[in-house]
């Protein structure tokens, strides 16, 4: 009986997708509690510092050499974090609106989860008929889905900073809001001049491309370039950070959270900064490929070390990230403004043109699918 | 039961519906912009759905144009309502009184 | 498996019904916020009846223009203006029940005339061309449909210039 | 250019002319006005005798295509008969007049003598069309004119309720009658408003009788609005005494008359059935005009209302031939509308006059001016004496016509009119003769003048030696008239043969002679 | 595909945008300059732009239609002369208005330029969604400029109003296509015509077209759709104003003609009785509400709806006669509104009053505005010699006959008649206003500047062409309403003659 329901397609299709969305939510969680503790570190390294290391449970100083340098990594410092923002208080205060204020930690965080959905992490896990190919969705207008969904992450932000009923973090939710959005438009019309190359919209066929004829950064560098700096504006890193920068609004549209909701935003940044390496590897950086190995995996073993292979692009531009972070000094305001609309913008819209006018008379008339 | 091109129709409909409800009886210019975009959201609904039953794409094409320019419309629209606050201090349709006979 | 489209069929539409009812006619809140997110919970549980009807490619645009930047903007000038009045005032029962009235009224018309036209039983017979892919729906929109598309990209400029206008602040 | 066209052209281009003058050069343009209008007067008599008397059928035809196009056809088309060329003499007469009295105004008078040669012009035009869109096209140059007079150089506090009433009144009855005049141009199939087209394809297909009720019921009401017809009457005395005197000359004169000229034209001929079945209504109306407006007149107390009822009073006359249906009958109506014309302009001009020198026109504040103002009193005597019906006079001539006319067929309204117009005339004519003329010479009328010297006597000399021309010399008149008269009461007497007319409640259709 | 067809099309465009650009090399001291080189531009185009019509050409054919969406057609001529006409009036009376704004002086020419762009398209449409886009062109660049004058509340609001319910009327609008989209599984209107037999019978298109008429019918200010009217008028900048009245109303005429006489035909004719009461509504409300109207801006917007009443008559007529009556009326329409707004234009600019007392002795302070002022009212009251007198006479010539088979056009007949002799009284007001309204304060006589004599005479001698010598413009409607295809309404020829 068992074996007639999972001979089903469909039910072969949830079963799968249900392991893989479990799977990279896990892998996910994970990487986001190490994201903070890489980016603790890697502030220490920058600031000649040594960082966290001496957090750790009773016995594991006990384990002999090993022990020693896990607590020294500071490996345990994130769940000691977690495990404070789970006992902290969960103070609301009074003035607040409330329904707004417990909605907008949960809506921060769940679209940068969804993005995930349409990245292809590998190539496919085994060959044959049955092969499972290493992306939860794999959707035709994918990247149309994940700018949607990115696009929804502002309502996070925008409710946490006016239901807080409070000068400093509406401020930094009505930054955050035009800052998104202004930025999207930098970043969306980055990506079109990669659909011209490619000619199409789905993620898993733009790799392929890559895998086939090279990265796309070889091809369109400039695109490369205003998505890199879009993806900071659109993750509010610094030197983009205006919605929280402490210095001017106290901390932006988190300053009346607490505990596990502060929590919940703090996930959600690091989740946006993986989503958005994920997605610069999948269109700039080859994605699963390397260059000598472009053909899709034919074993188990082929499978994973694509993914092995993603995963380090993915950690190596999370670095890059929050390298950025500690070497950049923050912007102004109007600056920003002005860098997205005035530069970004006619500068994506130039690099279609171009774009299209090479193809054009490259290849003639009609390429592409 | 298997959904036809009605059920998508009268959902589409009374979605219209709602929304002219809305403009109706609703004060706010705000929430009236919005009705009226939920309007708008109806005939997409109803072009889709007729370009599916259709089998063309000239009614997904017409949807693409109607976003266009509800896009347009509302930036318009809201700058239109700001510039309202900013001079009446309100965006309800009962205080828009310096026309009068 | 039809069924299952068909239950998400079922699903989707009653969330946007209902959805679309909580933005205009909250019982509990007229709060223009609360409308605004409601209105956005309605074009998302749209998106997916679009895709119920394999048009993908606008599924997506719905979000994105729709709930991504539209209904963001509306969200930042309601809270920019920051109104309460709606609270306070108090309903005209006439005009509303009136408004009811008439609009169920219509209602009624035209679901009848939309039910009385067709064959109920009329069954999805989509072909390969109906697929709402971005290729075939971008043929179709620059060659057949350039003209009106090249009118709303005069309109988009309209648009702009006249938001630039009507709300930078006057320099003397 | 002919000499129709050069007649009906000569006030508009004077208008032009005097529009290129700048404002305040207004001895120029009163002089330009004069020399305009003068020159009109001068064509307009030439013309009245060049037509040569007794012939049926029109004369100075001039026709051109003015639109012409599947959806609608129509000519510039003009020509005079007997009718038109009496109306046309009398209107270039008082045009002149009206010009020549205009010495008075003082403000604007650019503006004046646009707007006065604009309503000569246009009633030239419109008693010389044949195209019926073009007679009701220059019968409408009048409105506006009318309008900005009154309110301008108007008198009284009343005369803006007194612009606007005669406006209403006015466009009201013009677009029923307009009504009228395009359900004739569809209903007879000619697609066309010409006269002669008309009358070519009615004499082929008549039109339906229901629609030929409709018509003529259009008309009647709507062009009868325009002369005065009784109830629809109220707007002109009052209209008349707010007036400057020389809108309330021309409009009084000539502009009524376009009302009955075009019963005449177009109603009688095109449309026999309908008149034999409703003439009725105008014999009973007219009794109004008659009796009622004679009552009214006999109450009044102020000089202009009392001429503007009284005109109203000789309407019902014409009204009367009209419904007599024979050829008596409605050549009488037209000496009627000929010598009214001189009539009233010149009651209305030395009214004005009056007015002008004592400052009101209260019967009971004046007295005694026969003595201070021979002249004016002469002219005034022989002007209200015509007015009663005096043989002499023209309007005895018209009178006495319409009530041989009528008498066949209405033998009791003839009693009514005879009484009304002789009995009532006489009484409130003489009355305010003797209230004018006779009597105490009050205090503050010491100061008044008599109209001295050629220039001022010469246009209440004009009207008065037409008057009495036409009194004398009736025959130079009825010849010119009579064939015209008779050929619309031939075609108003042929009824459709295969048409069964239901019996009328009073059929006054008498057989042609 | 055959780009020189919209050869105007494209120069209006390109007009515009040459005037958006051109604002950023221009110092502010001369941007007035950019409003003269629009209208010598136009004017331009207005006189080699236009080829002649030999045969109706298509472009841009949709999937599934087999003519384009887009039609080149002497019908399509006509009202692309109309709507260039009007723009070159309308952007010299911007230039006599444009000292009013504080800023963004060209890019209100440049904005009137893509309303009038807007115009163009919908002349020449002949799919709903071109109709569509080209409507919604016209709708917000109008919610742009009706809002214009950004610091006056009244300004703000006639754009908030026009907003709200001109997206009410596109929302009703668009959701009418959606639905006859549905049931005729095009939008192209060839297509429709072919198959509207069928289509009668069926309820979702009947629905759909009403709706698609409800939002034609905000366009052009007619009952139940015309609230917007009077508040609109009254609150946005003349020149606006002028052009709303004039451009985007003969937008609304052009594609209703369009679409009730091309495209379904024969439910119009069973929809006359509709035609014939809405018509009655409309000018009985334009008419009565203008009688005690105070300000001449607002009583302009009550007799635009009047006259959209009496336009009406043309479509209740069910006939070419009464479609070419339309045309002609349009005609005449133009040159009386602009002719009215420019006076208007520069009485605003020296008593910054619209009160009809406000015009007290201008026959004093300029006889030209004042005689222009109420030869316009004369000519929209319909009264000879001038242009508005022949077109009410043609309209009324096309319902008069009717009468005899169907009694609803007496009525309509006399509402006609009765609306004519209300808005005399109203008209006449603003005459008796200017040469005898009393409390004139200041009789200083007012300049003129050559624009605003260039509009003065291009209107005056349009009122007294068409008035006078009406045969050039009848001869130019009739062939262009030759491409209708009314059908009277069988009612009309059971007793034929």
């Amino acid at each position: 009986m068992f074996e007639t329901l999972f001979s089903d397609p469909t039910v072969q299709f949830i079963a799968f997708s249900t392991v893989k969305i479990l799977v990279v939510f896990g892998v996910v969680m994970t990487f986001v509690a190490y994201a903070v503790l890489v980016e603790r570190k890697v502030s220490a390294f920058i600031q000649d510092r040594v960082g966290p290391n001496r957090t750790a449970p009773p016995f594991v100083m006990k384990i002999p050499v090993i022990g020693p340098f896990l607590v020294r990594c500071g490996i345990f410092q994130p769940m000691a974090d977690g495990l404070k923002f789970i006992l902290k208080e969960d103070f609301t205060p009074d003035y607040v609106r409330k329904v707004y204020f417990w909605l907008a930690p949960a809506i921060a965080v769940i679209p940068a989860f969804l993005t995930l959905a349409v990245i292809p992490f590998g190539s496919q896990l085994s060959a044959g008929p049955g092969a499972q190919k290493m992306v939860i969705a794999d959707l035709n207008v994918g990247i149309l889905y994940t700018f949607g969904i990115v696009s929804l992450g502002v309502y996070g932000i925008v409710l946490a900073g006016w239901s807080s009923n409070s000068k400093y973090p509406f401020l930094g939710g009505i930054r955050s809001s035009a800052q998104m959005i202004s930025y999207e438009l930098a970043m969306g019309m980055s990506v079109v001049a990669v659909f011209l190359v490619v000619g199409d919209l789905n993620l898993g066929k733009i790799v392929r491309f890559q895998a086939e004829h090279g990265w796309m950064i070889l091809y369109q560098p400039v695109a490369f370039l205003l998505f890199l700096v879009s993806a900071f504006a659109e993750t509010n890193r610094l030197p983009f950070d205006m919605p929280e920068s402490e210095s001017e609004l106290v901390g932006g549209y988190h300053t009346e959270y607490s505990s596990m909701k502060f929590a919940l935003f703090f996930l959600g940044e690091y989740a946006n900064m993986i989503a958005s390496s994920a997605m610069m590897v999948t269109l700039f950086l080859g994605g699963w490929s390397l260059p000598f190995l472009g053909e899709p995996a034919g074993s188990l073993w082929g499978g994973l070390l694509h993914l092995g292979i993603f995963v380090a692009k993915m950690l190596v531009m999370l670095v890059v990230f929050i390298w950025v972070r500690w070497m950049l000094p923050r912007f102004r305001y109007d600056q920003l403004m002005d860098l997205g609309w005035r530069r970004f913008i006619p500068l994506a819209l130039a690099n279609i043109v171009v774009t299209a006018l090479v193809l054009a008379l490259v290849d003639g008339w009609g390429k592409g699918t | 039961m298997n959904v036809t091109l009605n059920h998508y129709l009268v959902v589409s409909v009374l979605l219209f519906c709602l929304g002219l409800f809305g403009v109706l009886a609703r004060r706010n210019v705000l929430v009236i912009y919005m009705s009226l975009e939920l309007m708008l959201n109806a005939a997409n609904l109803a072009l889709v759905a007729f370009s599916r039953f259709n089998n063309n794409l000239n009614g997904q094409v017409m949807v693409f144009f109607i976003i266009t320019v509800a896009a347009a419309e509302v930036a318009v629209g809201l700058s239109l309502i700001v510039a309202l606050y900013r001079k009446r201090q309100t965006a309800h349709v009962e205080d828009l009184t310096s026309l009068k006979l | 498996m039809p069924e299952f489209t068909d239950l998400l069929f079922f699903v989707f539409a009653g969330l946007t019904l209902l959805f679309g009812f909580l933005c205009v006619a909250n019982p509990l809140s007229r709060n223009p916020v609360t409308s605004a997110m409601f209105l956005v919970l309605t074009i998302i549980s749209m998106a997916g009846l679009f895709v119920l009807l394999h048009a993908f490619f606008l599924a997506a645009v719905q979000i994105l223009v729709y709930a991504g930047a539209v209904m963001v903007v509306f969200l930042f000038v309601i809270m920019l203006l920051d109104l309460k009045e709606e609270a306070r005032r108090k309903l005209n029962r006439v005009a509303l029940t009136a408004g009811v009235l008439a609009v169920s009224g219509l209602a009624a018309i035209l679901v009848r005339a939309v039910t009385a036209a067709r064959p109920a039983a009329l069954a999805l017979k989509a072909g390969p061309l109906a697929e709402g892919d971005t290729a075939p729906l971008g043929r179709i929109l620059f060659q057949s449909y350039l003209l009106p598309f090249e009118i709303l990209s005069i309109l988009l400029l309209v648009a702009m210039v006249g938001v630039i206008l009507l709300s930078k602040k006057d320099l003397r | 250019m002919s000499l129709l066209n050069t007649l009906i052209l000569t006030p508009f281009l004077t208008a032009l002319l005097i529009l290129a003058i700048p404002g305040n050069y207004r001895f120029v343009i009163r002089c330009l006005a004069l020399l305009g209008s003068g020159f009109t007067a001068v064509l307009g008599t030439v013309l009245f005798f060049r037509y040569a008397p007794g012939t049926p059928g029109y004369q100075f035809d001039e026709s051109a295509i003015w639109v012409s196009s599947s959806i609608l056809r129509l000519n510039y088309h003009v020509a005079v008969d007997g009718i038109a060329a009496g109306m046309l003499l009398v209107t270039a007469l008082v045009g002149f007049a009206a010009v020549a009295v205009s010495w008075e105004i003082e403000r604007q008078s650019k503006l004046f003598y646009l707007l006065l040669l604009m309503i000569i012009g246009g009633a030239l035009g419109a008693f010389a069309s044949l195209d019926l869109f073009f007679f009701y096209f220059f019968n409408e140059l009048a409105l506006v004119p009318t309008f900005i007079m009154i309110g301008v150089w108007g008198r009284g506090e009343e005369r803006t309720y007194a612009a606007y009433k005669i406006t209403l009144y006015l466009t009201a009855g013009a677009l029923v009658g307009l009504t009228g005049l395009i359900a004739l141009y569809s209903a007879s199939g000619a697609s066309s408003l010409d006269l002669l087209d008309l009358q070519r394809q009615v004499a082929k297909t008549p039109i339906a009788p229901a629609m030929q009720s409709f018509i003529f019921l259009c008309l009647v009401f709507g062009f009868g609005t325009l002369v005065g017809l009784w109830p629809f009457h109220s707007w002109a005395p009052q209209g008349y005494a707010c007036a400057p005197t020389a809108t309330a000359m021309l409009h009084a004169g000539i502009l009524k008359k376009a009302g009955l000229f075009v019963l005449l034209r177009v109603a009688y001929p095109l449309l026999p059935d309908a008149v034999a079945q409703w003439s009725w209504i105008l014999g009973v109306l007219c009794v109004g005009n008659l009796l009622y407006c004679g009552f009214v007149a006999l109450r009044q107390r102020d000089l202009n209302l009392l001429i503007g009822n009284s005109s109203l009073a000789h309407m019902g006359f014409a009204f009367l031939g009209l419904a007599s249906v024979n050829v008596i009958g409605i050549t009488g109506t037209v000496l009627v509308m000929v010598s009214h014309a001189l009539l009233a302009a010149l009651s209305f001009a030395l009214s004005g006059w009056l007015r002008h020198q004592t400052g009101t026109t209260d019967l009971g504040k004046m007295g005694g001016l026969l003595r201070r103002m021979p002249f004016i009193g002469t002219v005034l005597v022989l002007c209200f004496l015509a007015g009663c019906g005096v043989p002499g006079f023209a309007n005895f001539a018209g009178e006495l016509s319409v009530l041989f006319g009528a008498w066949n067929g209405l033998p009791v309204i003839v009693v009514a009119a005879a009484w009304a117009g002789l009995i009532l005339g006489g009484v409130y004519m003489l009355r305010a003769l003797r209230q004018i003329l006779q009597g105490e010479s009050r205090e503050p009328l010491k100061g008044v003048l008599d109209a001295v010297g050629l220039w001022r006597q010469l246009p209440f000399a004009l009207l008065a030696a037409g008057l009495l021309f036409f009194g004398i010399f009736p025959n130079v008149l009825v010849n010119r008239v009579k064939p015209a008269a008779s050929a619309v009461v031939r075609l108003a007497t042929t009824l459709t043969p295969a048409a069964p007319v239901k019996a009328a409640p009073t059929r006054t259709a008498a057989p042609a002679k | 595909m055959n780009y020189s067809l919209l050869l105007v099309e494209i120069l209006v465009a390109v007009l515009g945008l040459g005037v958006l650009l051109a604002d950023l090399w221009i110092p502010a001291e001369h941007r007035r300059k950019l409003g003269y080189a629009a209208a010598a531009g136009l004017t331009l185009i207005f006189f080699v732009g236009l080829s002649d019509v030999t045969e109706t050409s298509y472009a841009f054919t949709a999937p599934g239609a087999r003519t384009g969406m887009y039609v080149f057609d002497s019908l399509s001529v006509f009202f692309k002369e109309f709507f260039l006409l009007a723009g070159i009036i309308v952007m010299l009376l911007s230039v006599a208005f444009s000292d009013r704004f504080t800023t963004g002086v060209s890019e209100f020419f440049s904005l009137t330029l893509f309303a009038l762009l807007g115009m163009l398209f919908a002349a020449s449409a002949n799919d709903f969604v071109l109709m569509f886009a080209a409507l919604e062109l016209i709708t917000i660049t109008f919610v742009v400029l009706n809002s214009y004058q950004r610091n006056r509340a009244a300004s703000i609001e006639a754009g908030v109003k026009y907003l709200i319910l001109g997206a009410l009327a596109s929302a009703i609008m668009v959701f009418g296509i959606a639905l006859v989209f549905g049931s005729a599984n095009t939008t192209n209107f060839n297509e429709i015509f072919l198959a509207q037999k069928q289509l009668a019978g069926n309820p979702v298109f009947l629905a759909g077209l009403a709706m698609v008429l409800g939002g034609l019918a905000f366009k052009v200010a007619a009952v139940p759709f015309q609230v917007w009217a009077p508040d609109v008028y009254q609150g946005s900048p003349a020149p606006a104003t002028a052009f709303l009245a004039v451009g985007s109303k003969a937008a609304g005429f052009v594609l209703l003609l369009r679409v009730l006489f091309g495209v379904v035909p024969q439910i119009t004719a069973q929809w006359n009785h509709l035609l014939v009461v809405i018509a009655a509504l409309t000018i009985l409300y334009g008419s009565l509400c203008a009688i005690p109207q105070r300000s001449l801006k607002r009583l302009m917007g009550y007799s635009s709806i009047a006259n959209a009443g009496y336009l009406l008559i043309g479509f209740a007529s069910v006939s070419k006669a009464g479609a070419a009556g339309v045309l002609f009326y349009l005609g005449g329409y133009l040159f009386t509104v602009l002719a009215t707004f420019t006076v208007l234009c520069v009485i605003l600019r020296h008593t910054d009053s619209d009160d009809i007392s406000s015009l007290a002795g201008l026959g004093q302070r300029s006889p030209v505005l004042a005689g222009v002022l109420s030869l316009s009212m004369v000519s929209l009251a319909g009264i000879p010699p001038l242009a508005g007198f022949f077109g009410k006479f043609l309209l009324l010539k096309s319902i008069v006959m009717l009468g005899v088979r169907d009694p609803a056009y007496y009525c309509l007949l006399a509402v006609a008649l009765l609306g004519v002799v209300i808005s005399l009284y109203y008209y006449f007001g603003v005459i008796k206003a200017v040469y005898w309204g009393g409390g004139a304060v200041d009789l200083s006589p007012i300049p003129l500047d050559w624009p605003v004599r260039i509009s003065l005479t291009v209107c005056v001698l349009g009122m007294f062409w068409l008035g006078v010598f009406p045969d050039h413009v009848v001869k130019l409607s009739t062939p262009a309403v030759e491409v209708l295809k009314p059908e009277a309404p069988a009612s009309l020829h059971e007793k034929g003659r």
